[in-house]
């Protein structure tokens, strides 16, 4: 699939790429793996199935974590501190959450048992929880037997900041011709170091994810799925100061895709760095136990640097995505690389670029299920010719052969998706897609011409970029602004006073488990 | 009460272009707001302002309608006749009428296009629905197209027509309607506007402007031979009956 | 210039089929040449000066040549008479025109002169109005050399009905960056057996084409040529029962392209078939000298037949109506032969079929400007859907080099364009010609995939039809509706009865002034 | 009067589209044509409708206008100071006030969009126009984006802001107009909005708007540091001839 070599690139520069983006990547791994976060240790909560919130609408995780960080010892885990508890309360773990919860028990002072103990003790929680997520994975290849998978995957956002109302238009983009299903999240939510829980109902600009709006939602798609005979995946963000907890909620929940960029929340949302890496480790982690596909935000980088320019910054971002997620054990047909269609549409053979940096993607990262996002930042209240320009970007999308076809709307400069934007968008897809469908195969390009020399260009360019970050390190790369032009420095940034550093006992039995589903994983393919 | 739906039930969303005779900028824009709100638009946004030649601009507005519509209060003025299959028309015409009934159709007047009458009459029909031409009991008579409006009288004479077929596609200025209500106008004079059903039919034509023109049905997208021939033939049984007893 | 080969055809096969038409327009031309009709003679005589109409409208033209029809021998031409009356009277044109007009003269009683004599009467004024003709040729080469050529070139259309309406229309579109502006004829016109006279100012979904109408869009397009810097060329219909007429008054104002096909008058209006043959003979031969690009008819065919079973159709007439184009003298650069893009969007890989019929037809004609038409027949109410699908057909105009553009409007299936509908248009097609500028000379086509197939197919296809045809005649062919499906009769249809077959000693010096003309081009080549 | 111009002066025309929440069909299109009275086109025409989902269906509809607007009458409500280039403002600043002026940007809220304050603030500025940062005799802090009410305030009197700009461009749920709102509110809790000028913009800010949530200006698409540092600084010199005479 996708074997082709259509741009004549030079495949030991490629080659050379995927190894400074490891050494890149490592670099950092080294940091991580001596690190722990206050949402890390959340996440290992959740996983043994901690949930709901006190009077104040804290939740039980953010309750114990804080406790263990100004009571205990937040280096050690807060494994330990649970297992404690949980042993010398004698209860079992909902109505330990709840006691928590009402202020009648506490984490703390209890006697620490040692490492097997606590292993053993919270092993059935986390086994029932893996449980549950392997079921949902096994679920969801099921259905796609049963069903057939589709490519490219039409992709639309939902984005009312009402559950309820999100509901209905996700229902009605299905049954016109959706595969993929995104609810975006309020802004402001990636940078609340809690997530919020239960049904939500307002939100700006897209809904809060909880863990009981996924569940509404994945009930809701799996019934649309089964009138319609077709799989209906639901997407959406374990990214911001909560990444492995919204991660761990999606592995439960049986959502199919997660946005989770390795440097997104660094670069966009001034998350601290060291944070954010630790972050998305383990959140990815989870991502590819649970047969999660990543969505990653390298379209972000154009939307404010220009495309033209800066399109060789993608393609490196990519490589370090790559192998950040190569580390987190997510095999290449869970990354899906993010790149997107922004050059200004009046750039003379713009559409050339396009499509060379497209099928460039494409033939790079061959098994990589590629997200291509549409034209953003010179969409304009114009929306006949917006859908012009989104029609060009559907060409391009069938062109190059791409897997995940992010609709654009024509009403992107004005706001978030009527339902008759979404309707209008995906009737537009449909079209190319249906009057286009074997496009790729049929097209070749001119030897030395435009297109195989803009990719080839961009190519040397992503590999001299990789080569200096690789000679220092990405945390460098980052305070110097690589990226979307953005600098920021290690030390700053929200969330970085929830990193800390790991005891030499420090006790994680989540991970532990899931690199045990990963060796298993990686046994069979 | 139902209103236009954005995002949001009840939000009234619409959308709104048009283009002004001034130039564009800030005055074209809070001109293009004062036309919406004419529309009833408290507090229309201004989306796109874009010049075009000199002393025109053109506009994308959106707004929200503060009214709405019963929708069970909405009538709707369509053929009220059931629309029955081939098979059931050609039985009902055998049953009730015991001839063959004659269709005469044209496109008429300065009128060129002949798809849509063609669609009605040709044997293979349109869009997977059979023509007139296919019926049993029915014999049909397809003009062709600038058919001008005696001719057609004429020709609805010499095959004693039972049902009159025109259709009209080109509106501009309102050609259609002044060659519509022409026809009637000859046909009254010629003493056959009550012998015949008269039917026309287009892209533009509904049931409810045919009847306001004289005409006893209109017919317009998405409708098909089964459609004008149920409404036709069971008008034809009712007029019998209503004749006969 | 696209000397190519990107679709692999048979050189041989397509020498055949033009040694098929070169049969087929030739059985036809021994009946043109044996033949003239009331509006060659007509033509004739506007070439000689006459003009105007009489009280009732009707045009002095016709009145002369209603009475040699009446009184005389129309068989001989209508030259010998004018001239007759010319010397009888002693009045000049103007005068015997105006007493023509006012009943106080008549082309009747008069001795007829010699052949020569009658030439030699005629002489001055026709040389006065083929000076007039062959300067406006020089003129449109001058401001061509002084403004540049562009390619594509961008047609629209104006419809309002109203002449000083369409220039406002034509004006703001040429602003807009319109290169070719159509006025769109009153529906009906073409069955008029006159041209009606005057600047007119109510026309239903189109514009009388008059004399006056024609220079005073000519007039404002100069100005707007000058205040642009760019030469905005002017088109109009020589169409109909007056073919020649109309293309003399094209020639005179300095018309720049003009709808003439060898058969569209008798498919689509169902005009005697010998007299279009005769009529469009005399028409091209005029176009051909005044340097006037031709626009045929065959994107006709798609919108009554289907477009994917026909599309060999379309190559076969474009084969006959450049033969009959030869024949008539017109070199290839003027052969603005049609086709058109109508093939329904949601037939799988149908854009594929598009681009080959669009490749195909670019390099067997390789030197016409080849004039490719939007999608009509599928374009709905849905605006924003119909903006979707003209932005595929852009797409395939870039892809396929091809020479004038007319541009598909959202409201096709609404309205004759709007103001704003033209706009938009044109902003489209603009951003698409920009960001796709090179991809004609990027793109290649995989060697025996859809693509070729299918230019393949139907080259081979429009082969045999030629050759079927070629084995009976054309009139033969028209009988059965070989094309857009459409049945005519030999004797049938409008016009019939204009029909006159020729005097041994029949006389048409205008005829010979173009051969002149004609003769003195080709040596130049 | 000036009216909608489709292809004839006077003509009126305009096209709408909207969804409503009721199953398509002829019931619908009756639905939307009434929508569409209302808004007062006589006689809409439905030139589309289509099913979306369940119970949801989509209009496009072309009318005739039968008001107009006198484009005399039309007022524009936008700033009136006029607007000079950077180095007539520099030489203005330096004749006038004699001191830096002090601006504080930032993108406040939960907003996290920057790319419109950025283009008013960033040295290099936006389509050719050079930004606040550039200016000889202007101190320029950008805050970024999603900065509180309360930290912008805080900034503002720690450097002793003169001109605080604030930039908006999520407005779903109107959470824009909340977040404008609430600094206003602020500021007047602590005394400050009287020493400071207030300016907002964003893709989908007016003038007109701005001035009704109590800001000294609005500036919306298409406007640059120039016009915004045009107004600043006259309207800074008004202040300060006013006060001191
Ligand atoms: C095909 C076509 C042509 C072909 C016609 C070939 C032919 N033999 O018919 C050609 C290329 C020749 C042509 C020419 C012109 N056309 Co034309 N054409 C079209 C086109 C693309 C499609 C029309 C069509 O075939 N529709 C398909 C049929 C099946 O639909 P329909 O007619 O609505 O019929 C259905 C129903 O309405 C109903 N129905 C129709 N008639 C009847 C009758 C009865 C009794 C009943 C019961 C039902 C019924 O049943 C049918 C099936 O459901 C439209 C644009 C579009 N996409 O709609 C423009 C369009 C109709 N044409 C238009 C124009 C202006 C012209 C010209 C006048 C332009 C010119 N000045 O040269 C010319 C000249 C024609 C003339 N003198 O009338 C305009 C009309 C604008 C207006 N509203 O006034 C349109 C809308 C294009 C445009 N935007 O400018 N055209
Ligand atoms: C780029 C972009 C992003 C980037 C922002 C990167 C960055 N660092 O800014 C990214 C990808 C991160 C992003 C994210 C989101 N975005 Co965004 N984004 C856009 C986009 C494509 C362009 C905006 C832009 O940069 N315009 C260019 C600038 C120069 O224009 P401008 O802001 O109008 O500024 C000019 C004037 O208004 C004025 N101006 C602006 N501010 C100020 C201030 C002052 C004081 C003055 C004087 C003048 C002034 O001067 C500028 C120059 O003329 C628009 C769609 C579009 N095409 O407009 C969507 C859009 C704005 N985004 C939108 C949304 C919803 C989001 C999200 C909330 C989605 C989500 N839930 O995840 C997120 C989260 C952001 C958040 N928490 O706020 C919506 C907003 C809908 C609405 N009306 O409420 C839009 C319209 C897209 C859509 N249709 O859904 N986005
Ligand atoms: C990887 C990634 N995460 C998250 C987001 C959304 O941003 P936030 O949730 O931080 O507002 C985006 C932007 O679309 C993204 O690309
Ligand atoms: C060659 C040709 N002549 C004429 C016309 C216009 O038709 P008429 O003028 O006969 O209405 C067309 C149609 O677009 C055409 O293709």
């Amino acid at each position: 699939m996708h074997r082709m070599n259509k741009l004549d690139l030079d495949q030991a520069r490629i080659a050379q790429c995927r190894g400074y983006a490891a050494r890149i990547a490592g670099g950092v791994q080294s940091y991580i793996d001596r690190h722990t976060t206050v949402t890390v240790e959340r996440t290992v909560l959740r996983l043994c199935g901690v949930d709901g919130v006190d009077r104040f609408d804290v939740p039980v995780p953010n309750l114990m974590v804080d406790e263990v960080r100004q009571g205990g010892d937040l280096s050690r885990g807060v494994s330990i501190y649970l297992a404690a508890a949980l042993k010398a309360t004698g209860m079992d773990l909902p109505a330990l959450s709840a006691a928590v919860a009402g202020g009648r028990a506490t984490l703390l002072g209890h006697p620490l048992p040692d490492a097997d103990e606590a292993r053993a003790i919270l092993q059935p929680l986390l086994d029932a929880s893996f449980e549950r997520i392997l079921k949902n994975r096994a679920d969801r290849e099921q259905y796609l037997d049963r069903f057939g998978r589709r490519e490219p995957e039409i992709y639309v956002i939902v984005a009312t900041g009402n559950i309820h109302e999100d509901v209905v238009q996700a229902q009605a983009a299905a049954a016109a011709g959706a595969d993929v299903i995104a609810v975006i999240r309020s802004t402001g939510q990636s940078l609340l170091d809690y997530v919020p829980y239960g049904a939500t109902t307002e939100g700006f600009g897209g809904t809060y994810a909880t863990q009981e709006n996924f569940r509404i939602m994945r009930r809701a798609l799996d019934q649309t799925s089964e009138q319609l005979g077709r799989y209906i995946k639901l997407v959406n963000y374990a990214s911001g100061l909560c990444m492995p907890e919204i991660a761990a909620m999606g592995a439960l929940e049986r959502l199919d895709m997660m946005l989770n960029d390795s440097m997104y929340g660094i670069i966009f949302r001034d998350i601290n760095m060291r944070r954010t890496f630790v972050d998305q480790y383990f959140s990815r982690s989870l991502n590819a136990v649970a047969g999660i596909t990543i969505n990653t935000g390298e379209d972000n980088y154009l939307t404010t640097a220009d495309a033209v320019e800066n399109a060789h910054t993608v393609l490196a971002s990519q490589f370090i995505n790559e192998a950040f997620a190569l580390t987190a054990g997510l095999p290449a047909r869970q990354m899906g690389l993010g790149h997107a269609f922004e050059i200004d549409p009046m750039v003379e053979n713009g559409f050339l670029y396009e499509i060379a940096q497209a099928q460039m993607a494409r033939e790079i990262f061959p098994e990589a299920p590629l997200k291509y996002m549409p034209p953003t930042k010179h969409s304009t209240g114009n929306i006949f010719h917006t859908q012009a320009q989104d029609t060009l970007f559907n060409t391009a999308v069938m062109m190059t052969g791409q897997s995940i076809h992010l609709l654009a709307m024509m009403t992107e400069a004005i706001h978030t998706p009527f339902l008759s934007d979404r309707h209008l968008a995906i009737k537009n897809a449909r079209m190319v897609q249906t009057t286009m469908r074997s496009i790729a195969d049929e097209i070749q390009y001119a030897p030395g011409g435009i297109v195989q020399q803009r990719a080839q260009a961009v190519l040397a360019h992503a590999q001299e970029l990789l080569s200096t970050i690789a000679q220092g390190s990405l945390f460098e790369a980052l305070e110097q602004g690589v990226f979307a032009e953005v600098k920021r420095s290690q030390d700053g940034g929200k969330g970085a006073e929830g990193v800390v550093q790991k005891h030499a006992d420090y006790l994680n039995p989540a991970m532990e488990k899931i690199e045990e589903v990963r060796r298993h994983d990686q046994t069979l393919r | 009460m139902i209103r236009p739906y954005g995002d949001t039930m009840g939000d009234g969303k619409v959308q709104l272009s048009f283009s002004l005779p001034v130039a564009a900028g800030a005055h074209g824009i809070e001109c293009a707001r004062e036309i919406a709100r004419q529309m009833g638009l408290p507090d229309p946004a201004v989306v796109d302002c874009e010049p075009m030649g000199e002393g025109f601009s053109h506009y994308v507005v959106y707004g929200m309608v503060p009214y709405g519509v019963e929708p069970d209060a909405i009538r709707v003025r369509d053929v009220d006749t059931p629309v029955m299959s081939m098979e059931e028309i050609e039985q009902l015409i055998a049953d009730k009428l015991g001839r063959d009934i004659v269709f005469v159709g044209a496109s008429t007047g300065s009128d060129a296009h002949t798809v849509g009458i063609d669609a009605i009459m040709n044997m293979k029909g349109f869009a997977g629905h059979y023509g007139l031409e296919r019926y049993k009991h029915v014999r049909a008579y397809n003009m062709g197209s600038q058919v001008p409006n005696e001719a057609f009288i004429k020709k609805a004479r010499e095959v004693n027509a039972d049902v009159l077929l025109v259709s009209q596609t080109v509106t501009q200025k309102d050609v259609h309607l002044h060659n519509l209500v022409e026809l009637v106008e000859l046909l009254e004079a010629e003493k056959m506007r009550d012998q015949v059903i008269l039917v026309c039919g287009g892209a533009r034509i509904t049931h409810e402007l045919a009847k306001e023109l004289g005409y006893d049905a209109g017919f317009g997208p998405k409708k098909y031979a089964e459609d004008v021939a149920s409404f036709a033939v069971q008008e034809l049984i009712r007029r019998k009956e209503q004749a006969g007893g």
